[in-house]
């Protein structure tokens, strides 16, 4: 297999939808200010998230009879892309147009299907993921958290942690230890969670800007059904890795720092020197490239590949990017970052500078991405 | 370093131990200001280190004094020692009186321009400071020009040293990244003949340098506290069943956040022996830049190295990495202190740019 | 891609493998003439890939007839051969006869200016082009502006194609950094009627961009090789009782040098896209700047993985990154791209941006 | 040990020293082009080695008694930054100067000290280093190259490679297994070996510019006399990690582009463009720091310390601001590079972008140093 022949992106005509996302946008948008702009898919807003579902725009791959409207990646990509570029606050609905309604059609059973996807795709059941936990970061096989079967169901007990958005989700898939602490990668299963169960506590955690995106939650005896189970027992962790080509590829992995682009061409102006306009320039053709990467990629998945590799390279080269955006903005132009500044610039520097070190952290750090791609090319 | 310094050191090593912790620097970024902490600072009398003997300081060699600053940016010290310590230095400098409590200095933005001007047997200052450290609290050692009318001082545009008190002016509060106080002041204020004389040898030019100076030190000694922390880290956390400081991959990220911290430090030390020596521009220049690009590269790979973990206010890297994010752009950028160096090179020509940097 | 199209690259490829070995490369380096392995490339027809069907080509689609010139770059393939394939395009599209052969281009430089003139019948061209390719043995298709007097042809300041047979300019022999020719030609020459005629829709300017589009073609594929060849390195090369591929710091640059091939290779598929259709400038300035700095952090890679090895002239790789180290110089460097972009998009605005993105 | 806190640098008054060694190199180098300056420490001539000999800039710290001048380590290293920066030819007394004869110094015995170091001294007499191996690189315990005793002294057998300059040197420090090839360190030692010993063949090895720096040097059945064994035998390893902080520290880790700088200012002229002008004032802040680290290790050294984790810094450090030098001067100036080029600038950016590669590989490579400095913070 040749890893760096990414095939063209599927030729799909998508203009038209474009045409309506950015219409649907403008004005929804009109007065979300630059700095809120920037918060990029950590934006939450449950109401703006119906009405995207109202518009049809969650789940727009998945079947008609689950919600879905049965369109093609590349339109899926194009509504993201739009969402992303312009800073809308797709947060709310995020978790589960990515990862979660994608797993309950791949391994959920046809009542968790029906229950759950309609109301995904209607933009009002929101889900949040959890994977990590305090002693399992990059090392997922090293969940403690554990599923004992009881009569009826499982018995949960465990910690999860940097759960985004717990606070405001309705479901969390479970990815915990069913098996031998010995088997680290077969003794592992995935549950369909409503956090409403009695038993979960979910805390804040406090970023470094001070700022509560992330959770820990606390099982703490907590009673899952048996139709809580999600997939086999047992295939946690197969199911897990399948979902990562979809998590590693998008647009969300080379557009985080966007809106800090747009505002340094507008504090640049329409007469740029020309070193910053070769700056500028050179942060465009990136873009450029990195877009056709993500494309492509949306069309293997859509053609039922599997470039889990292809994705890494992505999300390796997207992180790189979005972190010098703002090293290279604040050389261009002389303002000193503060959130609370009254300057645009300044405000969306800030939050920029304050977010870019966890890009190349979140879903995969840099070192164990940059590891798959190694053993791509036949190194380890 | 003598034994003085060497006792000094000590000692304000054990007092910002006691004295900062977690708690003292959340509270500092919620906005309260530490007084019990500043007092226990001044009452040992760091405030007044880089202030001459006669004048009523100790007598400490301005860089032994200038490393107290580096100490400061070790521990995140969230109050305004270094301002303090320069605005002494100018008030004595200037031969008014040392007033004793915080302070800070103004204006410390390139663009910014303050007046004086004879008014009632007193002075009349005007102007807009922006993002002045911590103004809203501290009083504010001004410097500015005099201009028209001058009366009797018959010294149009000379440079003059104020000392305005806390309180005094319009003020627009703003912060940097770690949440230290960047206050806009905006003077209208009357003040008396006392608080005013000509300050021979530091004009805001040299201000701004003396700034770019201390935040250089304070960066040293924040990026040799983020080595540490970061190193500790490695050695502590284990995935897949070994300390992440047995892999290569981190082995290599840590060696080069070891060489901007002492690039760093290597830099500071320059800045401090171009101020004990007069305040000369260019290595202060350097440093500032140096430090400042040290800054981001270290920054990122602490980050790196500490995942998710030091991503939580509850981990302290934060507190380092905020400052750093925040002091590379205060008192000039790499930009303009690059600039600087640039055009001096410039002016030396091809040939003379090895000779420049051998005098530096 | 037809299956047409995959015979001859599959074919082409061949014929490369076997052609081109380290002893052809070096000959070549050292101002040798490949005459038999040319013959052997015009032979297969290669240097028509890009005429079209009706003017003598076999009809390929653009861009797979492009993915040659991405093959010779992964062989380091020491001719003219994209230059001969862009020449015989725009002699073509010019209606003027193939003469067969090895072909260059003129200019290639953007400060260059040549001209044309009526002169007894036939033409006279002036100028100088600074370091066209293998200027020195090929015959130069020149685009040129036709200036008073234009006689009859009546079109001042329209662009001409011109063929000038080789050795009719004044040759200053010059070089890139793998020692293909890059000589100065002054052209003083007399040239019949039937060699020159209207040029409509490509001016020295879309000739600069195609030049850039085909650089980053070639470039996608010497990086594409120089993976390959590292990667293999890091298997075979132990120090410390194992192969090097197995300590995570090679396997991290390894990684990044990946991602520089893969983004070069989309880059390169741009820029093939764009010719195809066209020759729209923004996605060709964006593949030559994008190729230009993969170039230069793979070349530091592949260099560092392969030692003191990849250091001397027996082993290959440097074949191919001294190729990319003049490549993405040639045709307009990073800057001069970037510069093409940036002005695009400060003209397009901030918000206008993302619709530039997406409309590319 | 703080690691980084390097110490101020001796107050050494060599400003009338620097004052001649200018004088000497404008007239000695009056005509010499940039792109022959930019050959920095690979410059060889014999002529111009003994010129500096002859006014005592050669072993200028050794003892007099060896025709030393017993001056300081830091105005020794005040002539070499100005010969360095002028782009002289050192490279004949170079290796000497630097490494063969501090070891000489350290162990040989009186006889080899009273032979040699007068001679090299007085600039006549050159040497070169026999170090790595076709298998041994990084991994310099690996070497193959076995000295066997005999009557009378030793009989090597093997391959030395890479080794610079050895078809112009006298003399040979060979590094080499005289034990058990199990032991990996302590079945090493150094000679002193004369290269005009029968059973040595020298032979060129081409760099990629197709340039004649290195060597391979085959001994067949070479005959050396007990003479020639330098400090102990089976001391191999100990001697040669010593003289690591000698060979990581000077002014040479990081003036190797110098001269491409000095051609970069000069193409900007009196008044580049605000970036160009920060781009090389940041190159120069860079200089300064990285000249006040070497010098501060210079006078370590002096003082009797084993700064060698300070070494390693510094050349890591340095090897990365020699190495960004052609980066940034290509984005400044429009040239394409060319060897044959009658521009200064673009000939001398021809020679540095073929050279620079070898920065981070010669005397330890990148990985390397940052593994000894990763265990010098505790981490292995």
């Amino acid at each position: 297999m040749d890893l760096i022949a990414f095939p063209p992106p599927p030729d799909t005509d998508v203009e038209g939808l474009r045409a309506e996302v950015r219409a649907f946008l403008a004005e929804e948008l009109a007065t979300r200010r630059p700095q809120d702009r920037s918060r990029s898919w950590s934006g939450f807003d449950a109401d703006f998230s119906r009405r995207v579902g109202q518009r049809g725009w969650i789940g727009m791959t998945w079947p008609k009879r689950y919600g879905g409207h049965e369109r093609s990646a590349l339109e899926r990509y194009v509504v993201l892309e739009e969402m992303l570029a312009a800073g809308a606050p797709v947060a709310a609905h995020w978790f589960a147009d990515r990862q979660s309604g994608p797993l309950l059609l791949k391994v959920g059973t046809e009542e968790q299907r029906q229950a759950i996807l309609p109301r995904i795709t209607a933009g009002e059941c929101f889900f949040c993921i959890g994977m990590s936990e305090p002693d399992s970061g990059s090392d997922l096989a090293a969940v403690r958290t554990r599923a004992v079967p009881v009569d009826g169901g499982f018995v949960v007990n465990g910690t999860k942690l940097w759960t985004t958005y717990a606070h405001h989700a309705d479901y969390m898939i479970l990815f915990c230890r069913t098996g031998s602490a010995d088997d680290r990668h077969g003794g592992t299963s995935q549950f369909l969670v409503d956090l409403k169960t009695p038993g979960i506590a979910i805390r804040p955690i406090a970023d470094l800007a001070g700022e509560h995106h992330f959770n820990e939650v606390v099982f703490e005896d907590a009673f899952l059904p048996a139709t809580a189970l999600l997939g086999q027992l047992g295939d946690g962790w197969n199911q897990v890795v399948g979902e990562l080509a979809f998590e590693r590829s998008g647009p969300e992995r080379f557009l985080s720092s966007f809106t800090l682009l747009v505002e340094l061409v507008r504090a640049l102006g329409p007469s740029p020197s020309d070193h910053a306009a070769a700056a500028v320039g050179r942060l465009t053709a990136h873009l450029l490239v990195l877009r056709r990467l993500s494309r492509s990629v949306a069309g293997m998945l859509q053609m039922g590949e599997n470039p889990a590799l292809q994705a890494s390279l992505v999300k390796d080269l997207g992180a790189i990017f979005e972190q010098e955006i703002p090293d290279i903005a604040r050389q261009l132009v002389d303002a000193e970052p503060s959130q609370q500044s009254t300057r645009d610039f300044s405000a969306v520097l800030a939050h920029t500078i304050l977010n870019v070190p966890s890009f190349s952290l979140r879903g995969g750090t840099r070192e164990i991405l940059r590891g798959i791609i190694a053993r791509g090319l036949g190194l380890r | 370093m003598s034994d003085t310094s060497q006792i000094l050191v000590d000692t304000a090593t054990r007092l910002f131990e006691e004295q900062f912790t977690a708690r003292q620097r959340v509270a500092a970024e919620s906005g309260q200001w530490l007084d019990a902490q500043w007092q226990a600072v001044e009452d040992m009398g760091l405030p007044l280190a880089l202030v001459p003997e006669e004048a009523g300081g100790f007598g400490l060699p301005v860089v032994e004094a200038l490393d107290l600053i580096r100490l400061a940016g070790a521990f995140a010290v969230p109050l305004p020692l270094a301002e303090t310590m320069l605005a002494n230095r100018i008030l004595a400098n200037a031969g008014l009186e040392l007033p004793g409590g915080p302070l800070t200095l103004a204006p410390v933005r390139p663009d910014d321009r303050l007046t004086l001007a004879r008014r009632d047997g007193g002075w009349l200052l005007s102007g807009t400071a922006h993002r002045v450290p911590w103004g809203r609290v501290a009083a504010t050692v001004v410097l500015a020009r005099c201009e028209d009318p001058c009366g009797d001082a018959g010294q149009d545009g000379q440079s003059f040293a104020a000392l305005v008190p806390a309180g005094q002016a319009d003020t627009a509060p703003d912060v940097n990244l770690a949440k230290e106080p960047r206050d806009s002041l905006r003077f209208e204020t009357l003040l008396p003949a006392e608080s005013v004389a000509p300050s021979p040898g530091i004009a805001p030019a040299e201000l701004h340098a003396l700034g770019a100076a201390v935040r250089s030190i304070a960066m040293a000694g924040a990026l040799g506290r983020v080595l540490a922390m970061t190193t500790a880290y490695a050695n502590e956390r284990s995935q897949f069943g070994r300390p992440i400081g047995k892999f290569q991959a981190i082995q290599q990220h840590l060696a080069v956040l070891a060489g901007q911290a002492a690039a760093a430090r290597a830099a500071g030390d320059i800045a401090a022996e171009a101020v004990a020596q007069g305040g000369s521009l260019l290595p202060i220049a350097a440093a500032k830049l140096r430090c400042g690009e040290a800054a981001g590269v270290a920054a990122a790979i602490a980050h790196q190295v500490h995942g998710a973990m030091g991503f939580t206010h509850e981990h302290s890297l934060h507190f380092f990495t905020k400052r750093l994010w925040s002091w590379r752009d205060e008192f000039g950028g790499d930009g303009e202190w690059g600039r600087l160096i640039g055009r001096e090179v410039a002016r030396a020509g091809a040939d003379g740019l090895w000779p420049l940097v051998t005098a530096a």
